[in-house]
């Protein structure tokens, strides 16, 4: 299989991955990058009681669907013309999670931004559980859930097809292309550490089952070589998706004429939106995450630094959003437009308006203190604010818009009921479900990556490697080791 | 050791897979096409409807079905219509006999019909009722019952000849009705068409009253004449609007 | 298949190993490494991945019938809604652009899976649970005549371990 | 159509033996594999039914004294609809709200299912011989006391044969006269016409009049015969050149008083001194300072008044100076020239002769507290709601040791009763009416009755004299229908005859005027009652005087003017709330002299600010005090007391805060007292389909003054009203088009080039000709009164369900409280009325704003928001105009609905279809008037205005069948076919033979929301406004 080359003098090696020590300055080895992640995985006490929770809020969750799959919609709290709801919000929410994760493994893995490495694998499974959540929610907020399939275009005997001009249709294209995408991403990323994860295993079970998902994975020069530029074009892909999901996302409201939604910046700002979002459920994520599985030395307090730099960033893109649309409507002479923005903000909706503006627009604009940058209590602190103001920048967006619109003798309210509500804690329970299984099942950071840039074992020292810390060959380990 | 490269089945199953769903999205569509259910009283059709060649009384569908033609509904026969003829008419064979005798206790002639009762007919062809199916509109045009109904004049027990699903319905809407085939339907190829003055067929061929000429002609005089000929151009078949507002509302 | 797997804990003597081996005439020779190395994979210096093609055909597929599908779909049973043409391609750029996503992704991931030969059910002669976890593997196809001059081969590049597998 | 069920007490009924094929369409939305049910013919085939095809009977409606022409649409046995007879000359074919919904009467759930007696108690069944030996013996027995003739026998006032044939009964079994009551009557105004003209209630003719002035005479509501006054009123106002100014006077502006140009704002009571004023009788000045009217207003009226002549002047207040109100009213008729040009003496209706006054009754129900009645009758009427608080009713009538009653309801009186023996509803029985002068109107039952064991009174009363051996002689008839047609001139031949067209020529034996009223004691006058505001109260145009509180259709009808539903609410200006901190919904509490009444606080800008106003019609209870029907009681009560379960403990009885005491006529004084009001801290969302109440410049409502029309170049200007971005008006093309406008001309608009594309269906020369059609409406604003008819039209036609009941929210930890599915905007109606007002700032007294009423339903749009964003097609655009809704297909995003800019969807958030869930809103037998024509909607789906699709079908097939095109307004809707100021146009825009494809074209005609290129079917024509001719104060 390996072609010939011609011979030549032998070749001097050089380390070309200059960041490595100063990057992972914690993580010597290889053997200690397999240690500590893959240490991660017994499950403790603390996980089963999250584990709990979380499938308890699950249940919650799926015990009100039924209910109200039974008794209709009714049961929530629609109040036409609001025709959507928290079910709709909490889509957006969940879409716009997600994607964060596939920004931060394929964009900035096409970008070759080295904060990446060690915060992917968590962040891509976010995306993923998160889409997986989002994707219930068109359904759920259905009046008849079980036709669902009804928006799939399949042969049927009835010969007929969904509608392609819908912007729900392409939401369809868009969500299944997305989490097929980003599954499949995920899951390519994973085999190598699988592999790992099936060659130490020791539990004849696990092994088994770790051995079927690594496909049979033997890194070698073959897999490697067609792995990588899978991996690449995969990302180059996932790339313009992530663009095009929330824009079609954005498009079920830019295509409607409705006041409030019926603009031609949601794409822009949907995505914009959608990343601030992800970015601070990755910080929430995250910044626990390395603390109680001793990861700090991986996931270092740079990579929150500029993570929190991309965070304070597209903030900034959003609340450029909010004025401009506040700045269209009203240079627009609309006064349909102008009435609505006037209600949201200063009318029916104000609380609703200005948590989102103080969470999304103002908070986030305390990282441009490097010291609040490197304070990982305020990242977390902060994201939690990020993740409710985006819960309610789509609120915004959905209800206020609704309930002001052309008519005003069908101009109304709404209030959640505890079925909308216990529905959107089901979310997050079927969400953090998946998530604790993760990171107690797989590795929550990709090994094989972070091994690609930790210093390989070296025989000589390389004159001209001053710059570097060259690894000393520890005794210890030799073969048969571990 | 050898290198194993049993890798190709997988991609195999998932192509099986995919097979099975789209099959099922066909297969789940099934009816209650041949359902045959019991009847209070096994009314034997053919005796009734078929042509007098083959044995039966060449009775009109309309004669019993009295509302086809002028109503969505087709109507059932009342009790009082069956004993307008079994009051005499006691039956030939024993079966045949019993079977009347079943009729003669809906109808009470013991207490000269004081406490009749209708016949609980069960119920064989429905569609669903957000489904408008008017029957005058389809017998009128022309459309024989076989087409819908199947060779009811041939079948001692009634099944449900057609699936009657959406799909269906629409491929007559669509491609039109081929009025050649509805009449072959109705078994208008054994006789001469000499024989009807043209029309609309409400029965059997050889029915007493196969054809009624008092009715508006949808079909015309030649199309029963060109019956026997070779196919049939698609402009003459009949069409009908196929929006979805034709029969949901 | 017979050949010799020799262990290196050290990237730079896997790296002369492979080259001493091709130097040799070695022919098949299958490196494992627990990360993708760029030094590896000049050592072995294989073309370019034949992944793009799948990609390139995949996402072509896609796109094409992701446009072709709304169209049809519309022009099928034509109703008007809207007062839009029957069938709009502006829309439907958005389907045919999803469906390049998926087909061309999907197709990626099977060209890569075919091309690497996984999913497989039996790990080959020669891997080793350790390639996985720190140490380089060089496993080198080489009949009886020739088994021992490339254990000799990796022997002398500093391979820690070396075995005659068959 | 299954039959596995069938309810208790509903007889197993011959035309249930129909049901064939495709019987009922009474379905749910589902692709599952049907169950496979019967088919159930008939033993003996009807001669003219004709199965799945509709039978129609003509007859009269009952609903209010005019009565009314109705056809009954009945389809297998079952009546389904009720419209207008258009023969008929006092309606002329439309039908209001109230007689629509006399089919929720006939259908009602919680009639009685036959003859019950009290005992210990308790109620119980029993049959109709026990019942009838039980009534002639106790009237034996009172024969024999000889206190037969103290009995008393109430009875619903009705116009017709009916009452004259029960006196004589009556007489037979010796008795005086009965009382005929009607709460809702005007006694003032009737005895001042007979006064002053010689007749009850002479014909008004608006169409003649130069200027109308009302004084609180509500014509258009409950004040004599709406249907016809309305035709009326509308023909005048829509003349547009001659059309009638029209003044109303009164301290709060009804739904006539909205549809007035000018109100004057007088305070209660003081009409009189305004009115002698006009007379001449009394200066400006005087009036103007007891009124609280300006002078100048007066002085300004008294000038139009002399300007126009012929005026017509009418009078309809409630205050206990009624009649001497209407004296003067007449005078100044008579002064005016009216009499003999809009007020027709000699063409009059007896509907409201012999009819008796509240006078009268109370003096019965004293009779009856000194214990001298021995037996009491009542037939519908419910004098135990329907009496002040004051009367104290139940006391005296406890003090009759036999009572009882004929109502086919279980309502207040009946339950203080001591054997009911349940009537037909009119739509199963005989009977006839006067339809003015020199027609009868005749009433034939339309099917069978719903219930087995009710009887027709008529009948009862027959066969109780032919039980009698005194009186058997006179009554060898069979049965009521025998006794009319012995006096029907022709006999059979020509009763039959008669029938079938429902008006014949002759008149009816009116009865004649029981004694006059006797001399009562003059309540005391107003200013002296205690409380700081005034008190009016009203009959509600919806419910009016209570009798309509039992049908859901009618329940859900939003007030016309306050648009409030499913209960009671106090009318308060805005200006006094605020002075009072009071804000929308805050329970109030009113208290008179004679009691209390809490509401919420409904903030209305017609009412003077010392004034508060609160309709009667609401707070049925039952003396068992049972609780709300709950959807599961009915086991355990199997008698829903307390009016049925729609009308039970909803809302507050008006009748508590009234002062006891009677006008000059002896009628029943609603407006008399003074109130006090305080808060009382609860609050509550007011039950209300009302948004906001302006139209914030959009343009939904627009208006055109007169003077603008009359200009000769008015066409440029008939656009005054800018809304923002208008286009220019340019929309005849989508309403002409085959396929309405498309944006892209893909499909070719009238104007564009045809481009040469394959239009398919939506082609005008394609095969199936459907293209050829636009399907459109017109609305006229300036005939529209807002009186909401089309609204019950259509949920009668659509099947569409009621959704305010109590027990029709979730389940679980979910309030029960009346309309909260309204009050969470999620009613049905599928066509509902907008009320906007126009002028007055929030919170500013001023007599001076405006109401626009605008009907607003699916638009159809040519360009229809809705329809591209359906995934899956449930919505689209049929080539003949119609913007469809498949609900079978519909998967419940509702998207379409957030589209929508009318906000015109409704979505089913529950089962309200479905016969298994509590939310059901057609509990057996209201079942049987679903329209088998029309799918009934399961839960989860979206709905809307169809322009009444089963009609275009039905249409289409019968022309079909009959080898014909369609001809010229040859059907329409059910909204058009009510309307009673025919408001509503329906029918093909591109056939230029059709009404609305001119209507089209008037210079009025606009399209709501135009701006947003929807290119709408429906086409507004504005409303005319007209200043007062004599320039109104600086």
């Amino acid at each position: 299989m390996a072609t010939m080359v011609p011979p030549r003098e032998e070749r001097v090696l050089r380390q070309n991955v200059p960041s490595a020590s100063n990057r992972l300055p914690g993580v010597k080895n290889y053997a200690q990058v397999d240690r500590e992640i893959v240490g991660t995985l017994r499950p403790t006490l603390g996980w089963f009681a999250l584990l709990g929770t979380a499938i308890l809020c699950l249940l919650i969750g799926i015990s009100t669907w039924m209910y109200q799959i039974h008794e209709g919609l009714g049961a929530a709290g629609y109040h036409p013309p609001v025709m959507w709801g928290v079910y709709i919000v909490t889509f957006v929410f969940w879409v716009g999670i997600g994607h964060a994760g596939t920004l931060i493994s394929a964009i900035l893995y096409l970008f070759r931004a080295g904060f990446r490495t060690t915060i992917y694998r968590a962040s891509e499974a976010m995306t993923v559980f998160a889409v997986m959540t989002a994707g219930l929610f068109p359904i759920l907020h259905l009046g008849r859930p079980w036709k669902f399939f009804w928006l799939i275009p399949y042969p049927n005997w009835r010969l007929i097809w969904p509608n392609p001009k819908s912007p729900l249709v392409w939401d369809v294209f868009a969500i299944l292309t997305y989490l097929t995408v980003s599954a499949t991403f995920f899951f390519i990323g994973l085999i190598p550490d699988i592999a790992v994860l099936r060659d130490q295993e020791k539990n004849p079970i696990r092994k088994r089952i770790y051995a079927a998902l690594a496909l049979g994975w033997r890194n070698s020069d073959n897999e490697w070589r067609h792995f990588t530029r899978a991996y690449l074009f995969l990302a180059a892909f996932a790339t313009p998706l992530v663009l095009s999901v929330h824009s079609v996302v954005s498009f079920d409201f830019a295509m409607a004429l409705t006041p409030g939604w019926h603009a031609t910046i949601f794409p822009p700002y949907f995505v914009a939106g959608a990343i601030f979002s992800g970015i601070g459920m990755v910080f929430t994520i995250i910044i626990p995450l390395r603390k109680f599985f001793k990861l700090e030395h991986y996931v270092t307090i740079n990579d929150l630094d500029a993570a929190a730099k991309l965070c304070l960033f597209t903030s900034m893109v959003v609340g450029l959003a909010y004025l401009t649309e506040f700045q269209v409507a009203w240079m627009s002479g609309n006064r349909v437009e102008q009435e609505y923005f006037w209600n949201r903000v200063f009318g029916q909706w104000t609380w609703a308006a200005w948590i989102m503006l103080i969470c999304n627009m103002v908070l986030p604009l305390s990282l441009f203190s490097q010291k609040l940058r490197r304070n990982t209590s305020w990242l977390f602190a902060l994201s939690i604010f990020i993740n409710i103001g985006m819960w309610f920048e789509r609120f915004v967006i959905v209800i206020p818009s609704l309930s002001h619109e052309f008519e005003p003798w069908q101009w109304g309210g709404y209030h959640p009921t505890w079925v909308d509500y216990n529905i959107l804690l089901g979310s997050f329970g079927w969400f953090f479900m998946w998530f604790l299984l993760f990171i107690r099942q797989l590795p929550v950071m990709a090994i094989a990556e972070i091994k690609e840039i930790v210093q390989p074992r070296w025989r000589r020292h390389h004159d001209d490697s001053h710059d570097l810390d060259v690894q000393v060959i520890d005794p210890t380990l030799t073969l048969g080791d571990d | 050791m050898t290198q194993q490269r049993k890798w190709t089945a997988i991609p195999g199953l998932l192509v099986l897979a995919i097979g099975a769903v789209v099959l099922s999205a066909y297969s789940g569509a099934s009816s209650s096409q041949g359902s045959a259910p019991d009847q209070p009283i096994a009314f034997p059709h053919p005796k009734h409807a078929a042509s007098v060649e083959k044995g039966g009384l060449g009775l009109n569908c309309l004669y019993c079905h009295n509302n086809a033609n002028r109503s969505a509904d087709v109507g059932m026969p009342a009790v009082n219509t069956c004993m307008g003829c079994h009051q005499s008419v006691m039956g030939t064979t024993a079966a045949g006999k019993a079977e009347i005798q079943k009729l003669w206790k809906y109808a009470d002639v013991a207490n000269m019909g004081k406490n009749a009762r209708p016949v609980p007919w069960v119920r064989i062809h429905k569609v669903p009722e957000y489904v408008h199916f008017p029957h005058v509109r389809h017998v009128n045009a022309g459309v024989t019952c076989q087409t819908c109904h199947g060779q009811v004049q041939g079948m001692p027990k009634v099944y449900q000849a057609a699936s009657l699903n959406m799909g269906w319905c629409v491929n007559c809407h669509v491609n039109g009705y081929d009025p050649k085939e509805g009449m072959k339907a109705a078994g208008y190829d054994t006789v001469t068409p000499a024989r009807y003055a043209g029309g609309v067929p409400y029965g059997t061929a050889g029915s007493v009253a196969g054809i009624m000429t008092a009715q508006v002609s949808a079909i015309s005089r030649d199309t029963e004449a060109r019956v026997h000929s070779a196919a049939t151009p698609s402009s003459e078949r009949r069409r009908a609007r196929y929006d979805c507002a034709a029969c949901h509302y | 298949m017979q050949g010799v797997i020799g262990a290196f804990v050290e990237l730079d003597s896997t790296v002369h190993a492979i080259e001493e081996l091709k130097k040799r005439n070695f022919r098949e020779i299958t490196i494992y490494s627990p990360a993708p190395r760029h030094e590896l994979e000049e050592a072995v210096a294989a073309g370019p991945s034949k992944v793009r093609r799948f990609t390139l055909i995949g996402g072509l597929m896609g796109l094409s019938f992701g446009y072709w599908i709304p169209i049809w779909i519309s022009d099928y049973w034509p109703l008007v809604v809207g007062g839009k043409p029957v069938a709009s391609w502006v829309p439907y750029t958005i389907i045919g652009f999803e469906l390049m996503v998926l087909i061309g992704s999907l197709s990626t991931v099977a060209g890569m899976f075919a091309l690497a030969r996984i999913p497989r059910l039996t790990l080959t002669v020669g891997y080793d649970p350790r390639f996985s976890h720190s140490d380089y593997g060089v496993w080198v196809a080489a009949g009886p005549d020739r088994s021992l001059e490339a254990s000799d081969v990796l022997r002398r590049n500093g391979a820690v371990e070396v075995r005659n597998e068959r | 159509m299954t039959n596995d069920t069938e309810s208790k007490g509903v007889k197993r009924r011959d035309f249930l033996k129909v049901l064939g094929v495709a019987g009922a369409t009474v379905g749910t939305v589902g692709c599952s594999s049907e169950k496979v049910g019967k088919l159930i013919p008939y033993v003996v085939h009807p001669d003219q039914t004709i199965s799945g095809v509709s039978t129609y009977y003509a007859s009269t409606c009952r609903e209010c004294a005019a009565g009314c022409g109705i056809i009954a649409e009945t389809r297998d046995g079952r009546t389904t609809k009720l419209e207008g007879n258009p023969e008929h000359p006092l309606n002329k074919g439309a039908l209001c709200a109230r007689g629509q919904s006399s089919l929720q009467g006939l259908y009602n759930p919680d009639r009685f299912r036959g003859p019950m007696m009290k005992q210990n108690a308790a109620w119980k069944a029993i049959e109709w011989d026990t019942a009838l030996a039980l009534v002639s013996q106790k009237l034996g027995e009172a024969r024999s006391r000889g206190t037969a003739a103290n009995s008393v026998f109430v009875n619903q006032h009705e116009t017709g044969s009916f009452p004259g044939f029960l006196d004589t009964w009556l007489a037979g079994a010796g008795m005086k006269p009965h009382l005929s009551v009607d709460f809702e009557a005007d006694g003032a105004a009737i005895e001042a016409n007979r006064r002053a003209y010689g007749a009850s209630w002479p014909k008004l003719s608006f169409t003649d009049a130069k200027l109308i002035v009302s004084f609180g005479a509500d014509f258009l509501e409950t004040w004599g015969m709406s249907v016809p006054q309305q035709l009326d009123f509308a023909d005048a106002r829509a003349k547009i050149e001659g059309a009638p100014r029209f003044i109303y006077i009164g301290p709060r502006r009804s739904l006539t008083g909205l549809n007035a140009d000018q109100w004057i704002a007088c305070k209660p009571g003081t009409e009189l001194a305004i009115a002698n004023a006009l007379a001449g009788n009394g200066s400006i000045a005087d009036a103007a300072a007891k009124s609280g009217v300006a002078a100048d207003v007066l002085t300004r009226l008294q000038q139009e008044l002399a300007a126009a002549k012929p005026a017509l002047v009418l009078s309809g207040v409630s205050s206990a100076n009624a009649l001497d109100v209407a004296t003067a009213v007449a005078a100044i008729n008579k002064a005016s020239g009216a009499v003999g040009t809009t007020i027709k003496t000699s063409e009059g209706t007896t509907a409201f002769d012999g009819i008796s006054s509240y006078a009268e009754l109370v003096a019965a129900v004293e009779r009856m507290r000194a214990g001298q009645v021995p037996v009491a009758f009542v037939r519908g009427v419910n004098p135990a709601y329907n009496l002040p608080a004051a009367a104290k009713f139940a006391d005296a009538f406890a003090k009759v040791p036999f009572k009882v009653s004929f109502s086919l309801y279980p309502d207040e009186t009946t339950e203080l009763c001591d054997l009911v023996l349940p009537d037909l509803h009119s739509l199963e029985s005989w009977g006839d009416a006067d339809a003015g002068k020199g027609t009868v109107s005749m009433q034939q039952p339309a099917m069978d009755p719903v219930f087995t064991g009710t009887r027709a009174t008529a009948d009862v009363l027959i066969q109780l004299a032919q039980k009698d051996p005194n009186t058997a002689s006179k009554y060898p008839q069979k049965d009521y229908r025998s006794w009319l047609i012995g006096r029907f001139p022709g006999g059979t031949s020509a009763f039959t005859a008669a029938v079938q067209k429902g008006v014949v020529a002759g008149s009816v034996a009116a009865r004649t005027s029981t004694a006059a009223p006797a001399g009562t004691a003059a309540p005391q006058p107003i200013e002296q009652t205690p409380g700081d505001l005034f008190l009016v109260t009203y009959h509600s145009s919806v419910l009016g005087d209570g009798r309509g509180a039992n049908k859901p259709w009618l329940q859900e009808l939003p007030d016309p003017v306050t648009k409030v539903l499913w209960s009671s609410w106090v009318e308060i200006h805005p200006q006094t709330a605020t002075a009072r901190g009071i804000e929308r919904g805050d329970i109030v509490e009113v208290t008179t002299a004679s009691g209390k009444v809490r509401a919420p606080a409904y903030l209305y800008l017609g009412i003077r600010p010392d004034t508060i106003a609160v309709a009667v019609g609401q707070g049925h209870s039952s003396v068992a005090q049972l609780d709300a029907w709950d959807g599961k009681n009915e086991k355990t009560h199997p008698v829903q007391w307390g009016y049925g379960r729609y009308a039970r403990n909803l809302g507050a009885r008006a009748h508590d805060l009234l002062a006891p005491g009677a006008n000059g006529a002896g009628g029943l004084v609603l407006t008399g007292t003074r109130a006090s009001l305080a808060k009382t801290g609860d609050t509550e969302i007011l039950v209300s389909t009302e948004g906001s109440a302006r139209q914030h410049g959009r343009g939904i409502a627009q208006a055109v003054p007169i003077a603008e029309l009359l200009k000769p170049e008015s066409r440029e200007h008939a656009k005054e009203e800018k809304v923002p971005g208008a286009p220019t008006g340019a929309f005849l093309p989508g309403l002409r088009s085959p396929v309405a406008a498309d944006a892209q001309g893909d499909l070719g608009s009238p104007t564009a080039e045809d481009k040469g594309k394959d239009k398919g269906m939506y082609a005008a020369n394609h095969w199936s000709g459907m293209a050829r059609r636009r399907w459109a409406m017109t609305i006229d604003l300036a005939r529209c009164t807002g009186c909401s008819a089309c609204v019950t039209a259509c949920y009668a036609e659509n099947n569409i369900p009621t959704v305010g009941a109590a027990w029709q929210n979730a389940t679980v930890y979910a309030e029960a409280k009346p309309g909260f599915n309204v009050t969470r905007g999620r009613e049905m109606n599928w066509l509902r009325l907008e009320r906007y007002f126009e002028g007055a700032n929030e919170g500013e007294w001023t007599e001076d704003f405006e109401a626009r009423f605008v009907p607003m339903l699916c638009q159809h749009c040519g360009n229809a928001p809705c329809e591209p964003v359906c995934p899956v097609y449930a919505t689209y655009h049929a080539p003949d105009g119609l913007n469809v809704q498949v609900y079978n297909r519909c998967v419940g995003t509702r998207y379409c609905s957030n589209n929508c800019p009318y906000k015109v969807r409704y979505f089913n958030w529950f089962g309200y279809g479905e016969p298994d869930r509590k939310q059901y809103a057609f509990p057996s037998p209201l079942d049987w008037q679903l329209n088998p024509d029309v799918t009934v909607r399961t839960k989860g789906v979206m709905e809307k205005c169809t322009f009444c699709v089963q009609r275009i079908r039905e249409a289409e097939t019968r022309v079909k069948s009959e080898g014909r095109d369609l001809v010229a307004d040859e059907f329409t809707t059910a909204c058009a076919q009510a309307c009673p100021s025919r408001a509503i146009v329906f029918g093909d825009a591109a056939d230029p033979t059709w009404s609305v494809a001119g209507q089209v074209d008037d210079r009025r005609a606009y399209h709501v929301f135009e701006e947003l290129n929807t290119y709408t079917a429906v086409v507004y024509l504005k409303k005319v406004t007209h200043a007062p001719a004599i320039p109104a104060r600086a």
